[in-house]
């Protein structure tokens, strides 16, 4: 049999963790396999389980069958796996930042990929010109001179998307590969994807927390849990009219609900004219030029725009954190001067939940940390009223960061903002990193918010389906440039400027459509 | 996320021996033995010697005997007695030394960052100075000036390796203050010192231990080598280094005077690195992170 | 016994050359008495014997010298040497080179005139005994050297070897100088002396990288055991002593019973054996030699160590050791170790301060110590042992700063004797002054080995470390193959 | 404009670095007792008053600010002055001793690099051989360079007689090499180790690299950017190192003119020579920071 067979495929960490437990799947070649699950669930470690690329430590055990084309890969030697690699499967991994050697420029890089899959010297240049504009990059002559470091998230993605297919390899294993772009470039990627799964019968397992985009590409999808596929079938069937209880809980968390029309309230935070730069060496970067917008009490603002798009850059000096070129942020009157006034006024949730929590410091000690630098009374009892309102469990507040899960580290970060009673939140990315249902606890979260505490909250995300659940206005820049601004639903509708348009058209049909539509190819812009 | 500290609750339950004990792994507890066995020397050490360690008790260069284990060296005294004398002196020295390097240049360092401006300045000048400075002038000066003896010669090799930890310290520093959590506590108001004392600071023990527990040998060596030009610890002390430089005089008639300390060295060396990379990997805060 | 062979170079780690002027000095340069040569030489047993002069007439009075010149020696370049070079030296050395060490010498001179180019005659305002033995050390160059009114940096004398080559801290080559005037000499091309420093020279020898070289007295016995190698030693010895502080004595250590007692607490046989070949004695003068009293030897009530007088003599000066501070200062060396093991041994609560060389000697002269151990080289004359216990002599700190009117008044008189059985008398008159005031105890001589290697044949070192003299040294050596 | 200035401020940093040096070492020195007159007459035979004299001439009677102030005008002239012992041109001195020192350091630090690179990377590829690793760790904490040089010395001079005992710079250089070895290969090794299960060496390997081309491209780059740090505690083993061996095995260089200078007390000589000692540490920490920037794009 011709594609990818695994069979009852078990995998023990060193720990001793069962990530995976009996894992059996088949990619034929030609098609795509969608495999979802909850975060945890071990489909990582499949991934590289099948490409034999687990770091080998004692502990690790590795059973069952991984058969490409009727070989079996697991009893393959080192030296003969090598063959296997990037010729015939290619990977392509979850965080693209880490997958790129940070010493060596993109085109070097490029190169050798090519050159270790059998690519004749001469050619290299033009194959490597072709897979960067391939996957939808462009300047590409000044791109293979540019070192990781220097691209934005979305292009480390895409070089990264270039590197696997260096090899024209017949199975492609994807993890997360649209996580970090935005819609536009997210559906390029995939139609480059699905085309040569078309053009050249190449198998693709498609891993993904998205559903809708799950659903839209996959011609079978598989339903993970606990290292085991729990349900399987075509797209329609399994995420369309789930039946099983776990594929049923997934969809459902998938289902956003949609902020309320916005209402007119007097202003709290305003921002102004706000310009933002960073000396880079030598040059600037204009990040921010000019952006203004208001948020009033118990207001949810969305902040869209496409990666680089200087929309962290806000975030950062809206809570104070860079001083801004110019322009000014006005909050009830008072400017972010002085930081500790100012960190009263106004709290950051960042983007990385993880990294802002310090790893020696249990959750107690997180939340006590505002009351310790501002000298506040009653840490305990308004410690405990904090967590009732986010959810949080008193039980955890014994754990070290690394001992939560995603979304409750998201909730404790948004339990410290909350415990200065600021009247701004700004939440930068809040939700990207989860899984459907930590996303969808998340949001709910964020929305009561502002109900119930009259918060002005500013949400920053490229993810709009997110935005729109709980921003009944939103936002979008483009270029450090505010283009268009107004409610949410009506810039999703009916967008005034192109790029809007160009970003809302490359969103993926949400589940729901499932029932009605046929699905294979994707509506593009 | 099963990370590394959820054992310990079970390990908790074995008592504070067993935790530690599973906490270092198998050799870290040997580089611990060993350890705390040259401390207990350096503590009871003149109650161990079985001779005077300043006094002639026999022929000169003796070879070892029943009765003087590790012979006797070029004045008839007990080399085992001031080897056993020497440990106190030596790990005291060492010790002293590695602090003094510790506190100027991660504590002096750390704290000029935190201030900032002119001030971080002028410590990464004087740490400059230093680093450029041969040790061994310095030690000469200082005992030309002053004598031999353990005050100088702590003096001259803190300075000389208070560098070292100024570097560590200041590329963690960096480190940490680009570090998220610095970010957030930074969004909650914090005010420079509490960012470095509170949440670099933590964070760079771990590095600065490792670094301490590599120097402090190096410290314990290059003593012999100041001993060597004559500007080591007084004569009367006979720390490892003065013995090694010593024996060194009659490595050829008398082997066993420079083969005892060296010997010495090299297991508290090792231990002190078995404990240090056992204790260094369970502080990475990145391992801890899982 | 073999026919000298001619030829070689001669690789030599003795001594060292701190400057190319041999005037310039300041008494540690011995390696230029090869190239450069005077009118006296220190012969092995230390008595002086003429070089460039033929013979020398004292006036009976001991203030008339007058030196006849040996004919037909010749510069390096080739000019024959006249008195007029000899006043020229003479006078360079005492109005033009300040600082050098000579310059003590030429004090008590007079007058030098050249009555004919063959003879020189100095006239001395007062008897010195040690002129001739001084002369020695005054090198004569021929007067166009160039640099000779400031300093000289290829000087041209009379010595078997001539200045070739001289890197600072580094070596100095001579090259054989075929119209020296003692015929046949020298016997090898080249002399090349390594003036590095190296910390134990025995090695090299061993390796046969040097022939000759000063080695520590630790490795004599390596040495002695190794069959192409044998050790010999310096004609003159170093003298050991512990002085005490004799400028401002502090606490008890004036009271001459408490230095008494001190004294019967040294083991000298115990303390020589650190320092290393060694004789046990009592005088400055060494064993054996000329100004060496033997029945002075013999009455020493120290010779052995007598711990009972010390105690008998501590309790009558009332002296409670575990009470009374004793600070030693000290170079770093296994004696001074000893010492302090010796004081620390009779309960004193002693303080030892170790220093580098000039670290110590600066820190002598601050006088707030006790006790000091010191060893003290060669030196050609005996009145240079003894001016150092004068209260306007070289260096005072390293003997306790003695300001003793009558000791000046002994030492100077015999200075100013011109009978040889006389001075030496006045001489022991002095040293026994110095035991009984008791200011310095002396405990031995020591003797500086030297390693030679067994190819290296007719090598004798000198009374002191000087590589040449008239009757022996390197002009002599050759090289069997 | 903006690099030039950047230079142009690095450079005044070294400047002031190098004055700083220079004024320290001044200030030390004569804070020490002792002066070259005391030497010279510790040596000889002169009295009381001709010390006075020699100092007189010396120079060495005014107060050190004086001697600082005259030093230093002449050394701005280009003169470093006049050795108080030897009576030589310092700058010539110091001129002959600099390449044995420089040399003696480069063939240290080749060798040292060489060993301690290949070592880590058997170690990495080969598990069994950390062992070696740490054993030649121990080795350059423990075994002072002295002594290794001494036995050194016996082995090959005196017993096998295959080298000669002084002036030859070749076990010198390799008792450095094995002491700077010693301390770059554990932590290069553990680097290694760390690095070679980053994320995107999987990446690497899941493309099909070749292990030779992983290894020298992709992880001892990596790897040496986590190691140059160390270079500051190399430089001062290789000055401590190279004087050593200079004393040892009598090699006329910078390390043995400055170590006769101070106890010499001969303060011209110390000067120059701290002053030239200096101004290459200060230029090896450059180059290190040069190549941190070279090797690794985020810090340019
Ligand atoms: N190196 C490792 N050592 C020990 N446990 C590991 C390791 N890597 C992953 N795990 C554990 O294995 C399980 C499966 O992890 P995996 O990375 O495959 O999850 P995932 O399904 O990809 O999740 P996500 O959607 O968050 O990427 C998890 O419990 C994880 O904690
Ligand atoms: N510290 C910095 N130094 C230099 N340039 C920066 C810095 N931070 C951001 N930039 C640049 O500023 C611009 C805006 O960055 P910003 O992080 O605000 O983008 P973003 O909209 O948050 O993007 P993303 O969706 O990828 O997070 C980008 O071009 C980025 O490269
Ligand atoms: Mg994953
Ligand atoms: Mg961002």
């Amino acid at each position: 049999m011709s594609g990818l067979l695994v069979r009852d495929l078990r995998v023990t960490l060193p720990g001793p963790v069962e990530a995976v437990r009996g894992l059996s799947l088949a990619v034929p070649p030609g098609s795509v396999v969608g495999l979802v699950g909850a975060s945890g669930c071990g489909k990582s470690v499949s991934l590289l389980a099948i490409a034999r690329l687990l770091p080998k430590r004692r502990g690790l055990v590795v059973s069952g069958e991984v058969l490409l084309d009727g070989r079996d890969l697991l009893a393959l030697d080192e030296v003969a796996m090598r063959g296997v690699r990037g010729r015939r499967i290619g990977v392509v991994f979850q965080d693209p930042a880490a997958a790129l050697d940070p010493l060596m420029t993109i085109g070097a890089q490029l190169d050798e990929a090519l050159a270790a899959n059998g690519a004749a010297p001469a050619g290299i240049a033009g194959r490597a010109q072709a897979l960067l504009e391939e996957v939808g990059l462009q300047d590409t002559p000044r791109l293979r001179a540019a070192w990781p470091h220097e691209l934005s998230g979305g292009q480390q993605q895409r070089v990264v998307i270039a590197l696997a297919l260096a090899g024209d390899p017949s199975l492609l294993l994807a993890d997360e590969p649209t996580t970090a772009l935005d819609p536009t470039v997210q559906a390029q990627v995939l139609r480059l994807l699905r085309d040569l799964v078309a053009r050249r019968g190449m198998g693709l397992l498609l891993v993904s927390h998205d559903l809708p985009l799950v659903a839209g590409q996959a011609s079978e999808v598989l339903v993970m849990h606990r290292g085991t596929v729990v349900d399987a079938g075509p797209p329609r069937a399994v995420l369309g009219t789930p039946r099983h209880p776990v594929s049923r809980a997934m969809v459902e968390a998938a289902q956003l609900a949609r902020a309320p029309a916005p209402r007119a309230a007097p202003a709290r935070l305003r921002v102004q004219a706000l310009r933002i730069a960073y000396r880079r060496g030598t040059h600037v970067v204009n990040a921010v030029q000019g952006v203004e917008f208001e948020i009033a009490a118990g207001e949810a603002l969305g902040l869209v725009g496409e990666s680089g798009s200087g929309k962290s850059s806000i975030a950062r000096a809206v809570a104070g954190l860079v001083a801004p070129l110019s322009g000014s942020i006005d909050l009830d009157g008072a400017r972010p001067g002085d930081p500790r006034a100012w960190a009263r006024r106004c709290q950051l949730v960042a983007q990385d939940p993880l990294g802002a929590l310090n790893p020696r410091h249990t959750a107690r000690r997180a939340l006590e940390e505002p009351f310790r630098i501002h000298r506040l009374p009653d840490a305990e009892a308004r410690i405990a009223a904090v967590l009732a309102e986010v959810g949080l469990d008193a039980a955890l507040l014994g754990r070290y960061p690394t001992q939560l899960s995603g979304g409750q580290r998201q909730r404790l970060c948004i339990a410290r903002a909350l415990l200065l009673d600021p009247a701004v939140l700004v939440c930068d990315e809040p939700v990207t990193a989860l899984d459907a249902a930590l996303r969808r606890q998340v949001l709910e979260l964020l929305a009561a918010l502002c109900a119930q505490r009259g918060l002005a909250l500013l949400m920053i995300s490229h993810d709009f389906a997110a935005v729109r659940a709980i921003c009944p206005r939103v936002v979008v820049l483009d270029a450090g440039v505010v283009i268009e601004s107004g409610p949410a639903e009506e810039v999703m509708r009916a967008p005034r400027h192109a790029r809007t348009a160009a970003l809302v058209a490359a969103l993926p049909p949400p589940l729901a459509a499932l029932g009605n539509r046929r699905c294979t190819t994707h509506p593009s812009a | 996320m099963a990370g590394a500290l959820s054992a310990t609750p079970a390990d908790r339950a074995r008592g504070l021996g067993g935790w530690l004990a599973a906490w270092l792994g198998g050799w870290g507890q040997l580089g611990l033995a060993i350890t705390v066995l040259a401390v207990a020397v350096a503590l009871l050490g003149p109650a161990l010697s079985p001779f005077d360690p300043l006094a002639p008790s026999g022929r000169r260069l003796q070879p070892p005997t029943a009765e003087h284990w590790l012979g006797l060296d070029a004045l008839g005294r007990d080399v085992l007695s001031r080897l056993i004398t020497g440990t106190q002196i030596s790990i005291a020295v060492g010790i002293a030394a590695t602090l003094l390097a510790f506190a100027l240049g991660a504590g002096i360092g750390l704290l000029a960052c935190a201030i900032g401006g002119p001030v971080a300045g002028l410590f990464l000048g004087a740490m400059d100075l230093l680093r450029t400075l041969p040790s061994i002038l310095l030690a000469l000066v200082l005992v030309a000036a002053i004598g031999t003896g353990t005050g100088p010669v702590t003096f001259a090799l803190g300075l000389a390796f208070a560098p070292v930890f100024a570097r560590v310290a200041r590329a963690g520093y960096l480190r940490e203050m680009g570090a998220g959590y610095v970010t957030a506590a930074r969004g909650l108001g914090a005010s420079r010192v509490r960012l470095v004392l509170v949440h670099a600071a933590p964070n760079l023990v771990g590095p600065l231990l490792t670094q301490a527990a590599i120097i402090l040998p190096r410290v314990i060596t290059k003593e012999a080598v100041l001993s060597f030009f004559g500007v080591g610890a007084a004569p009367e002390a006979p720390t490892w280094g003065r013995l090694i430089a010593e024996g060194t005089r009659f490595v050829e008639r008398a082997p066993h005077l420079v083969l005892a300390p060296v010997l010495a060295l090299a297991v508290v060396t090792l231990g002190l690195s078995l404990l240090g990379d056992a204790t260094r990997r369970r502080l990475d805060p990145n391992r801890v992170a899982g | 016994q073999q026919e000298p062979q001619r030829g070689g170079t001669l690789r030599i780690a003795q001594g060292s050359l701190r400057t190319a002027d041999p005037h310039r000095h300041t008494g540690d340069s011995p390696v230029q008495q090869v190239y450069a040569e005077a009118l006296t030489s220190i012969s092995h047993d230390g008595s002086v014997k003429p070089m460039l002069a033929e013979r020398v007439e004292v006036s009976p009075d001991g203030l008339a010298y007058t030196f006849h010149l040996r004919r037909g020696v010749r510069f390096h370049n080739g000019r024959e040497m006249t008195s007029a070079d000899v006043v020229a030296n003479v006078e360079r050395v005492r109005d033009r080179v300040q600082g050098g060490w000579l310059t003590t010498a030429m004090r008590g001179l007079r007058a030098v005139e050249a009555p004919d180019p063959h003879t020189v005659r100095f006239v001395l305002a007062e008897p010195f005994a040690p002129f001739t033995n001084l002369l020695s050390e005054l090198w004569i160059l021929a007067p166009e050297t160039e640099g000779w009114a400031t300093t000289i940096n290829r000087p041209i004398g009379t010595g078997p070897f001539r200045f070739a080559e001289y890197r600072p801290n580094i070596r100095f080559v001579g090259e054989a100088n075929r119209d020296y005037w003692q015929a046949g000499l020298p016997r090898l091309d080249a002399v090349e002396f390594d003036i590095r420093q190296v910390a134990d020279r025995s090695l090299a020898l061993r390796a046969g990288d040097i022939h000759v070289a000063r080695i520590p007295d630790d490795a004599v016995e390596t040495v002695r055991r190794d069959p192409n190698l044998r050790v010999t030693f310096y004609g003159d010895t170093e003298w050991c002593a512990v002085s005490f502080n004799n400028r401002s004595p502090r606490g008890p250590f004036a009271d001459l019973r408490v230095r008494r007692a001190i004294a019967h607490a040294f083991d000298k046989e115990a303390f020589m054996q650190t320092v290393g070949n060694y004789v046990v004695g009592n005088q400055m003068a060494a064993p054996g030699s000329y100004h060496w009293d033997e029945a002075m030897e013999r009455a020493d009530p120290y010779r052995q160590p007598d711990l009972a007088r010390t105690r008998a003599l501590l309790a009558e000066a009332g002296v409670v050791p575990a009470r009374t501070p004793l600070r030693i200062v000290s170079w770093q060396n296994d004696y001074s170790l000893f010492t302090a093991q010796t004081m620390r041994g009779l309960g004193f609560n002693v303080e030892h301060i170790a220093l580098d060389d000039i670290g110590m000697q600066t820190r002598l002269t601050r006088y707030d110590w006790d006790l000091t151990p010191v060893c003290s080289g060669p030196r050609a004359d005996i009145y240079l042992r003894f001016v150092r216990l004068m209260s306007e002599g070289p260096r005072p700190q390293m003997w306790g700063g003695i300001q003793d009117a009558r000791l000046d008044q002994l030492i100077s008189q015999a200075v100013t004797t011109v009978d040889d059985a006389a001075r030496r008398r006045r001489y022991l008159e002095a040293w026994q002054h110095v035991m009984d005031s008791h200011q310095v105890l002396v405990l031995g001589h020591r003797r500086s080995p030297i390693g030679v290697r067994a190819e290296v044949r007719d090598f004798q070192p000198g009374f002191t470390v000087s590589p040449h003299r008239v009757d022996g040294g390197v002009a002599y050596t050759w090289l069997a193959r | 404009m903006s690099r030039a200035g950047r230079i142009g401020g690095v450079a005044l940093r070294q400047v002031l670095l190098l004055l700083g040096i220079t004024v320290a070492v001044f200030v030390l020195l004569r804070v020490v007792p002792g002066d070259a007159v005391d030497v010279m007459a510790s040596e000889g035979d002169i009295t009381v008053a001709q010390e006075d004299l020699l100092r007189r001439m010396l120079g060495l009677d005014i107060g050190w600010p004086g001697q600082l102030l005259a030093w230093g005008s002449d050394a701005l002239m280009g003169d470093l002055g006049t050795s108080l012992r030897y009576g030589q041109p310092v700058s010539d001195m110091v001129w002959a001793a600099l390449p044995v020192t420089l040399g003696l350091a480069a063939a240290g630090l080749a060798i040292g690099l060489a060993l301690g690179v290949a070592l880590a990377l058997l170690a990495m590829l080969r598990p069994g051989l950390a062992a070696l690793v740490d054993a030649l760790n121990v080795w350059s904490i423990v075994m002072p360079t002295f002594c290794v040089g001494l036995a050194g010395i016996l082995v090959f001079s005196v017993w096998l007689g295959w080298l000669p005992s002084l002036g030859h710079g070749l076990v010198p250089a390799a008792i450095i090499g094995l002491d700077i070895g010693g301390q770059i290969a554990k932590p290069l090794m553990e680097d290694l180790r760390e690095t070679a299960e980053a994320r995107f060496v999987t990446a690497l390997r899941s493309r099909g690299v070749r292990r030779g081309a992983l290894v020298w491209r992709h992880l001892l780059p990596n790897s040496l950017t986590a190691v140059l740090p160390l270079a500051g505690l190399i430089v001062a083993g290789l000055v401590g190192g190279t004087l050593t061996m200079e004393v040892l095995f009598g090699l006329p260089g910078l390390g043995a003119l400055l170590l006769d200078a101070i106890l010499g007390r001969d303060y011209p000589v110390v000067q120059a020579a701290i002053l030239v000692l200096s101004a290459a540490v200060i230029a090896a920490n450059l180059a290190t920071e040069a190549m941190q920037r070279a090797l690794d794009p985020r810090v340019r």
